[in-house]
């Protein structure tokens, strides 16, 4: 496993290097000019002219790729094009809400999916069943922005039990607690759906395996038998699908942040990408997939955690 | 001799047409997947004869008559905030957006199951399959499709082909995972002790054995994927903005939520209905497709 | 003034002491606190509150009045010599002098700089100090519009020595009424007033500026009170907010204009006709209707809030009429024409598009809407490979001849004249009324040029801006002004 | 207390399937004294393991038992709530099953599948339970078991896996022991050792052990008595000598000339011939009538009674004329 | 059987499974699954494998096979060194060798109807059409005691004991040259049983068939096989003729698996040869001879020095200092 952790690193620093170079590439060969952004529609050709010097963006496009890779090496993300911080400041600054937010609504979406996914399993076909099916399905199809300003509504403006939006305490505060609740149920959703239906089918095939019919035949307290036996060996598949949802939430926030006003990557990200901020733009996708890579190795490690059956050559 | 086997042929073939029948019975047991089959048949029914079932085109404008409440004479949907007929466009809307669902999720499972395989199946595959998916993942899901769509130009079809590549990685994973523990089942050992060439190996045993999780995920899939042409009309990338589309609907009823909240309940539940049927026909499909429960 | 804020302090209604904060929503980020280096809206607002220019607007009447200068005099019509306020001091404690005002304009001058409003002062020569408050501005030729130039919050006066020794983008320093305390990029920042403040200190102890991207959301903190003022309400929020408790809105018109553009360089855009049958085609009242009163129709390019507006504009203009227009279409072999609407996709410019493209096909064109984001949206435009599309002007000196300068002046084909409108006669009388400084003279000249615009329609005009707010009832001494800018000088809480 | 442990009177099964109800045993009684070994063999699919399921309850989902009683000490099992059940279980009731290779939890150690009945039914603590479990262990013929306790299911071998099984059934001392083809994944020497392992508990604690095999070798060493099915009924039942040395009904005749002999030569081994019929399939008269070679009118029209010879109840008609000289004739149902 | 030309050589052939350990699962032994196996099967003789569960049987039948890749050791067919053959050049030969597997249900695919799975052999190797495949297949399903009507069913609604002859019919569908039948018959009723050792004995005088025959089950190894193998830990212990071994065991452990077989009789007491010890595990074989730690007679050579596998006479191979 110790080789497969050394392996995958390795392996992660070749795709940062690609992705800086598709981002890159992709950055500068997509339409749209940030000299005419910060210009805007008063600038004038000289003033974008003078622009472009000042970003560098005058230079040959690999000599700029070369700068900028020296730079990475170098622990140098760069300067944003648009407010001329450094650009893992201005990530960092947004990064713990990000990281918060996508953990709170994970929490949301195990804490709500895993069950609702081994009740209907275990009552296949009955009205429980289906009102988990149909309420996930809902979940799924409920666009963010409108649960989120549903939400809002009733609990913020209404009820007045929680702020409407902003998050600057971190979660497990009783103030962050209240201020995540909201965003966090919005986002948390989708993938409590997706993984209330990955539990009720991976706890449909495991209930019928032998293993379960032995604990039952020690005489095991059903409620033991469901949760102790059968939940570890179903919850295999529901790891992957947290996985990918979590990878999933790390780019998704963008529509949460925005309802509620969380000053976190996901919008950074679409501002800047509005706004073509390229080395804001190219440091955020580099740090968001090194996340994501962290992650998917993590759930690697859970896998063989959950399941000792799992070994990494 | 030769009578013998007519006669066992014909046997067969009783069987078969039992067997058909036995399957509906058993399919007509999900209550629930009836009742998801007939939303599915209405919708597509409705998209077809579209013309026939409405009396408003779904994008003239009647600015004398917007943000109409549903149940308003003539309109018994309401009107948009340009005074188009709800009904029009949502039954015109079912044309776009059950292409869009369907294409971008038969491309992006097909294509995804195609590479799952691949990477679950071969080893030195498995690497350079996940590492390239990890890459497409890491990207955040709208910067991919801008720059798809940056590169191709604005168009439905790019619409599709983006979200399509943005499910590609997700699918492909699921496949692996299922492949890599079929692949050392005793049948695949036995398959192989027959001299079954890889490809009847992986198509004919290891898929058909995998596809509970594959429904799963394109049945879910189906939802995102109209939902996300939401995000992308959001952002200006999706079909022009008069179109009757649902996801285009719902982002551009946004605005109205509070003052006509039908611009975004209507498709909304439109989206839902479709999403559910799909969920429950794939329910009963996954069901059907395991020897184990045909019993049940 | 001090005793203002004790009065204000100890007023009924506030005996519990009314804290004097306010936390106004922005929908999004500020970008950088140095008016050399910004450009956008919500940046600015910021900008003014820490910032002064040497001229000011009045908000009521628009007219420029000294505000860091005492006086100016133009010896001749292309010198300007400014007179400064002695005892002023930046944030920082160094004098605000000649000096600085130098600095501040050399540097937005310099082409090293970048700054992407350097062509706020393209007509300047040269900027020089004759004594420690007075500064000489010569222009290269006479340049009518330099108090507002000198009025434009990108002109603001910055400290040289904070300028020299820190980021001013990062860590400002003027001589405003406020002066930053804390900035959590992208969250919100912080203002604090400035105690040595040369008109005296504000009511306001502090200003918070927060972003709340989403409208729904800043109108949801407006009612349950974590935001005290919000401004630029779209129209389809208008109603609702209208309706709240405890909320005042605020509504005039503003110096915005909103307009469509042809491509005339391209057929048949180049045909005053068909330019015409378009402007017939378009229903403006039912636009404007639809904008829930937050616009203003006309047929006037410069609008009525802007220097150089004369009713009788309003004539000249094409309204209404589908029926001319499908017979012109018609007699002129255009009718079943594909147009090629280029529309950025933001919630306005798309609403403009679907209405005029229905419009149009009503009278018998056909109209591909391609929409794009902001960014591709500018760069595409700029190259001009479309046949109409929309834009709008939000016009911060308020003065027509920067509207018809940068927009309609064939210098500025293919960056700010999106529409390659060349008219020689329209060149000549702009160029006029920028050289004058006799402010007669100038409107005259705007007026018609303005009215020849008109006539040759290369835009035709969707309505005129209107500016608003909404703000807790308990906010007193709020003022826009039609550009759309406040300040929070003499706001206080009650 | 009771002479008959268990007490099995007509009991039926069933199976609700695509087709409908599908009757799977149809109706059999037999005792089990305390102390004593019952074996029961038969065709594949003639319902064996699906009647052992029913004793401790655990039928799969679409199995129920449609008629009869299970008896165990006079309460009758199918009366009892599935709590009280429930503490039977792996207590006073074990069961050992067909499969070895999946019936363990592949995600839990050795040890924590052992210690559970432990602590369920004995209240041990973690300590005790870990002691209990090694000496389980080690009787079960496991060596170095302190270490095999934290091994995971798939670190064993298939023939550990199967005494992991067997020291789980024998955890509490069950009164009953069910087994169902304990033995099949072992080579005879290991197979030895477990049946002599289930004697010893036989003679210690008197525990009753009901035992499915196929391998005759294995009945004749350990059974006290035999129950033969054929196609969901009891056709033959008797002490063990009386079956091997003189089974009356033919299908048990046939059973048993199909063993192959390793003391003899044989070049072709007798097969019944024919195959077991499908449960859906009705069959009037006696179910192996088909396949019988002394098939009579009789046997095809009518249902056999039970006819008791000496220590021993056979269902055959053939058995009447014998039955009616000597001794009672049960009358089926 | 004496000069035939052997069918199948196999030259001490070894397969060592790597085993991972402890919580950062590193490697750190191999299991010694087959450890040194030297082997010439004869066409048209049936050879007996028997030995303790685990101690190689079935891997060697996989290796034969070519399903299990070796670690050591050389794979010689109808004089043809099939060691490093690629998959597809195996696929002729995979017509002529066939494997009925031990655990059936596991071998059958859940998904797939019994029919067709009898008939992807046919499908694989042969041009028959579709309706000349189903008659086959109908006949073999008829041969080994299924009915036509079972075609189209799954496996799990099968007894162990059909399953079991579903595996045997697809492994008859080629007609191969050489079955390897891993425990082929263990999970049937021994009336079925005897059905189908007749069967595969009647096939195999027709078709001049060669048999791998792999059981736990002595009877039956003695009824079926020609010779008979003895294995131990992965290693060979003994081998010879059937009627030699069971009248004349010579080594130690070939005695105690004897005479611990259960007789199917009632009443005679006999004397059975306990095995002291536990089964060492095959990732850390004993030193010297690898049954020397149960072995009744061993003495301190036997811990020190591997026997070697000798002719003891007649034909008769052992691995025993005292054989
Ligand atoms: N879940 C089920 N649904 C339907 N039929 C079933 C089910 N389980 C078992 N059966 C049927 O019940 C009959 C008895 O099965 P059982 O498992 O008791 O056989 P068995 O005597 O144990 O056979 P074997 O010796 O092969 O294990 C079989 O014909 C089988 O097909
Ligand atoms: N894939 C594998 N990985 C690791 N070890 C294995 C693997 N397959 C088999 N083994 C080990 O190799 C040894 C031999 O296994 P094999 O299946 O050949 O035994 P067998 O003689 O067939 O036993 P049985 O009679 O129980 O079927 C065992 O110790 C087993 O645990
Ligand atoms: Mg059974
Ligand atoms: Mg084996």
């Amino acid at each position: 496993m110790v080789t497969m952790i050394i392996k995958r690193l390795i392996q992660l620093i070749f795709l940062l290097i690609g992705i800086t170079f598709i981002v890159f590439m992709a950055m500068h060969i997509a339409p749209g000019d940030p000299a005419s952004i910060i210009g805007g529609p008063t600038a004038t050709q000289s003033d974008i002219l003078a622009i472009h010097h000042r970003l560098g963006l005058d230079k040959p496009i690999i000599i700029q790729y070369l700068d900028y890779l020296n730079g990475i090496l170098h622990g140098d993300l760069g300067f944003s094009f648009q407010t001329n911080r450094s650009v893992a400041q201005e990530i960092w600054t947004r990064l713990p809400n990000t990281i918060d937010l996508a953990i709170a609504s994970m929490i949301v979406a195990i804490i709500i999916g895993v069950p609702a996914g081994i009740i209907s399993a275990l009552k296949q076909n009955s009205w429980l069943d289906f009102s988990s099916t149909t309420l996930s399905l809902a979940g799924i199809s409920i666009p963010n922005f409108w649960l989120g300003a549903l939400l809002i509504l009733v609990f913020a403006v209404n009820l007045q039990w929680l702020p409407v939006g902003g998050l600057d305490t971190p979660f497990w505060t009783f103030k962050g607690f209240k201020e995540i609740l909201l965003p966090a149920i919005t986002l948390g959703t989708g993938s409590a759906a997706m993984i209330a239906r990955m539990s009720r089918s991976s706890m449909l095939e495991i209930i019928r395996a032998d293993f379960v019919r032995t604990a039952r035949a020690k005489g095991v307290k059903e409620h033991m038998v469901i949760w102790v036996h059968c939940l570890r060996n179903a919850l295999i598949p529901v790891v992957t699908v947290i996985g990918l949802n979590f990878g999933g939430l790390l780019g998704g926030t963008i529509i949460t942040e925005q309802v509620f006003a969380i000053n976190g990557v996901g919008r950074l990200m679409v501002e800047s990408i509005a706004s073509r901020d390229f080395p804001m733009v190219q440091g955020g996708v580099l740090l968001i997939a090194f996340i994501f890579v962290i992650v998917n190795l993590v759930v690697d490690i859970v896998y063989a955690l959950i399941d000792p059956r799992i070994s990494y050559q | 001799m030769q009578p013998q086997t007519t006669e066992t042929s014909v046997s067969v073939k009783v069987s078969k047409n039992e067997a058909l029948t036995r399957r509906l019975k058993q399919f007509f047991k999900y209550k629930l997947a009836v009742i998801g089959l007939i939303v599915i048949l209405v919708q597509i029914f409705l998209a077809i004869f579209a013309n026939s079932v409405t009396s408003y085109s779904p994008t003239v404008q009647d600015l004398t008559h917007v943000n109409l409440k549903p149940g308003s004479p003539g309109h018994w949907l309401g009107t948009d905030n340009y005074g188009r007929d709800m009904w029009s466009r949502l039954v015109f809307g079912a044309r776009l957006s059950l292409m869009v669902g369907f294409s971008s999720v038969i491309i992006g499972t097909v294509i995804g199951t195609l590479l799952g395989l691949l990477a679950g199946f071969y080893k030195f595959l498995d690497t350079i399959i996940m590492r390239i998916s990890d890459l497409m993942f890491a990207f955040p899901g709208i910067l991919l499709a801008m720059l798809i769509i940056a590169i191709l130009g604005t168009s439905l079809l790019n619409v599709v082909i983006a979200i399509s590549i943005w499910s590609i990685p997700s699918c492909a994973r699921i496949v692996r995972g299922s492949v890599l523990s079929l692949k050392k089942q005793e049948y695949i050992t036995a398959m192989r002790a027959l001299g079954a060439s890889h490809f009847r190996i992986i198509f004919q045993h290891i898929l058909p054995n995998g596809t509970a999780p594959i429904i799963v995920f394109a049945t879910m899939h189906m939802g995102t994927a109209i939902l996300s042409t939401s995000a992308l009309s959001f952002l200006g990338l999706g079909a022009e903005p008069s179109t009757p589309e649902w996801g285009a609907m719902i982002s551009a009823g946004q605005q109205y939520m509070w003052q006509a909240p039908h611009l975004v309940i209507i498709p909304g539940i439109a989206i839902m209905l479709v999403v559910f049927a799909f969920n429950v026909v794939g329910d009963a499909l996954r069901d059907m497709l395991d020897p184990n429960m045909k019993s049940r | 003034s001090s005793s203002s804020e004790k009065s204000s302090g100890t007023s009924e209604g506030s005996a519990s002491g009314a804290p004097q904060e306010l936390t106004y929503a922005m929908t999004s980020k500020i970008v950088g606190l140095s008016p050399i280096m910004t450009n956008d809206s919500v940046s600015t607002a910021a900008i003014n509150q820490i910032y002064e220019t040497l001229f000011t607007k009045d908000p009521k009447t628009l007219e420029i009045k000294p505000l860091l200068a005492a006086s100016y005099d133009t010896p001749d019509d292309k010198t300007w010599v400014i007179h400064l306020k002695k005892n002023i001091k930046f944030t920082d404690g160094t004098p605000f002098d000649a000096e600085a005002v130098k600095y501040t304009f050399d540097k937005l001058r310099d082409p090293k700089t970048g700054a992407p409003r350097a062509s706020l002062l393209a007509p300047v020569a040269s900027v020089t100090v004759k004594d420690k408050y007075t500064v000489v501005i010569k222009t290269k030729e006479p340049y009518g519009a330099m108090l507002a130039a000198l009025a434009h919050e990108n002109a603001a006066i910055v400290s040289p020595t904070a300028d020299k020794k820190q980021d001013l983008m990062k860590k400002p320093v003027g001589t405003g009424p406020f002066m930053l305390k804390e900035w959590v990029a992208g969250d919100h920042l912080t203002l604090v007033r400035n105690p040595s403040y040369w008109q005296g200190k504000a009511k306001l102890k502090q200003v918070t500026f927060k972003v709340v991207p989403d409208v729904n959301t800043a109108i949801s903190m407006l009612q349950t009170g974590q935001v005290d003022f919000i401004d630029g309400i779209p129209s389809s929020q208008w109603d609702r907010v209208n309706r709240l408790k405890g909320i005042k809105t605020m509504k005039k018109a503003g110096t915005a204009v909103a307009y469509l553009g042809f491509n005339v360089r391209r057929e048949p855009m180049k045909n005053l006709a068909f330019r015409q049958a378009v402007a017939y085609a378009i229903d403006r009242k039912a636009y404007v209707k639809q904008l829930e009163g937050l616009g203003i129709q006309s047929n006037s390019i410069i609008g009525p809030k802007v220097f150089g507006y004369d009713k009788s504009a309003e004539a000249g203009g094409y309204s209404y009429n589908p029926k001319k227009a499908k017979q012109m279409l018609k007699e002129n072999g255009w009718e079943g024409k594909t147009i090629e609407m280029l529309v950025a996709n933001t919630e306005n410019y798309m609403k403009m598009g679907q209405i005029v493209q229905d419009q149009l096909q009503k009278v018998g064109l056909k109209v591909k809407m391609d929409t794009m984001e902001w960014g591709t949206f500018l760069d595409v435009s700029r190259k001009g490979n479309f046949d109409i599309t929309f834009l709008s002007w939000s016009n911060s000196t308020a003065d027509g001849s920067e509207l018809l300068y940068p927009n309609l002046h064939s210098d500025n084909i293919g960056s700010s004249n999106v529409t390659g409108y060349n008219n020689a006669k329209f060149n000549k009388l702009v160029e006029e009324s920028r050289a004058s400084t006799d402010q007669n003279y100038r409107k005259q000249k705007l007026d018609e040029a303005n009215k020849l615009a008109i006539k040759d329609a290369p835009w035709v005009i969707m309505d005129h801006g209107v500016v608003t707010a909404a703000y807790k009832d308990s906010i007193k001494g709020l003022t826009i002004d039609p550009t759309g800018l406040w300040s929070l000088y003499k706001v206080y809480k009650e | 207390m009771f002479e008959h442990i268990l007490e099995v009177k007509d009991l039926g099964i069933q199976f609700k399937t695509a087709e409908g109800f599908l009757s799977a045993v149809h109706g059999i009684s037999f005792n089990v004294k305390r102390g004593e070994t019952v074996c029961i063999v038969g065709e594949s699919g003639c319902g064996k393991s699906v009647s052992a399921l029913s004793l401790i309850g655990l039928l799969p989902n679409n199995g129920e038992v449609y008629k009869g009683a299970i008896k165990f000490q006079g309460k009758d099992l199918t009366k009892l709530t599935s709590d009280e059940i429930r503490k039977l279980r792996g207590n006073d009731i074990s069961m050992i099953f067909q499969e070895p290779m999946t019936a363990l939890n592949p995600v839990f150690t050795i040890g924590y599948q052992l210690r559970e009945p432990l602590k369920i039914h004995q209240g041990l603590n973690k300590a005790r339970a870990n002691q209990v479990a090694i000496d389980l262990l080690r009787q079960v013929g496991i060596s170095v078991p302190e270490q095999r306790m934290k091994q995971y299911p798939h670190e064993l071998s298939g023939g550990m896996r199967q005494r992991v099984m067997i020291a789980i059934a024998l955890a509490c001392n069950p009164k009953i022991l069910i087994a169902d083809e304990p033995t099949t994944a072992l080579d005879v020497t290991i197979q030895a050792q477990i049946l002599e392992l289930l004697n010893d508990l036989k003679q210690r604690f008197e525990t009753s052990v009901v035992m499915i095999t196929h391998d005759m070798g294995v009945v004749a060493e350990v059974a006290d008595r035999v129950i033969v099915m054929y196609s969901g009924e009891i056709v033959e039942q008797g002490d063990v000598e009386t079956i091997f040395n003189h089974p009356e009904h033919p299908y048990t005749q046939g059973l048993l000339a199909s063993v192959p002999n390793v003391d003899l030569e044989q070049d072709i081994l007798e097969a019944i011939p024919g195959t077991m019929p499908n449960l859906e399939e009705q069959i009037s008269g006696c179910r192996f009538h088909p396949r019988c070679p002394f098939a009579t009118d009789k046997c095809r029209e009518t249902k056999p009674d039970i006819f008791s010879i000496d220590q021993h109840d056979v269902r055959c008609w053939l058995k009447e004329a014998e039955a009616d000289g000597q001794a009672s004739r049960i009358i089926s149902n | 059987m004496g000069k035939q030309v052997a069918l199948y050589q196999i030259n001490d052939v070894k397969k060592h499974y790597p085993i991972k350990s402890g919580l950062l699962k590193r490697t750190k032994k191999a299991v010694r699954a087959v450890n040194g196996i030297t082997l010439d099967i004869q066409e048209n003789e049936t050879l007996g494998v028997v030995g303790e569960s685990g101690c190689g049987k079935s891997t060697l039948g996989r290796i034969i096979l070519g399903l299990e890749p070796l670690t050591e050791g050389e794979l010689i067919f109808k004089g043809e060194n099939i060691t490093h053959y690629r998959s597809s050049q195996l696929k002729p030969l995979k017509r002529q060798m066939q494997m009925i597997f031990q655990d059936p249900y596991a071998s059958l695919d859940p998904r797939q109807k019994i029919g067709p799975a009898i008939e992807e052999g046919l499908i694989i190797h042969t041009s028959l059409n579709a309706q000349e495949r189903k008659q086959k297949v109908i006949e073999l399903m008829q041969e080994v005691g299924l009915q036509p009507s079972h075609y189209s069913r799954y496996p799990h609604e099968f007894s162990g004991g059909q399953r079991q002859r579903i595996g045997i019919a697809r492994a008859l569908a080629l007609n191969p040259s050489f079955i390897v039948c891993d425990e082929a018959v263990s999970a049937l009723d021994v009336s079925v049983q005897a059905q189908v050792i007749n069967l595969l004995k009647r096939l195999q005088q027709d078709y001049r068939l060669t048999y791998l025959f792999i059981s736990h089950d002595l009877g039956v190894v003695k009824h079926i096989s020609d010779r008979v193998l003895v294995m131990y830990l992965g290693n060979m212990v003994e081998l010879a003729s059937v009627k030699d071994l069971y009248s004349n065991p010579r080594h130690p452990y070939t005695n105690a698996l004897l005479s611990a077989i259960p007789r199917p009789t009632v009443a005679k007491e006999r004397v059975k040869i306990k095995l002291q010890g536990e089964i060492p595990s095959p990732a850390n074989p004993p030193s010297g001879c690898p049954f020397h730690t149960r072995c009744p007679l061993a003495q301190s050579v036997c811990s020190d020095q591997k026997p070697e596998w000798r002719n003891i006479g007649g034909d008769h191979f052992a691995a025993c200092h005292f054989a």
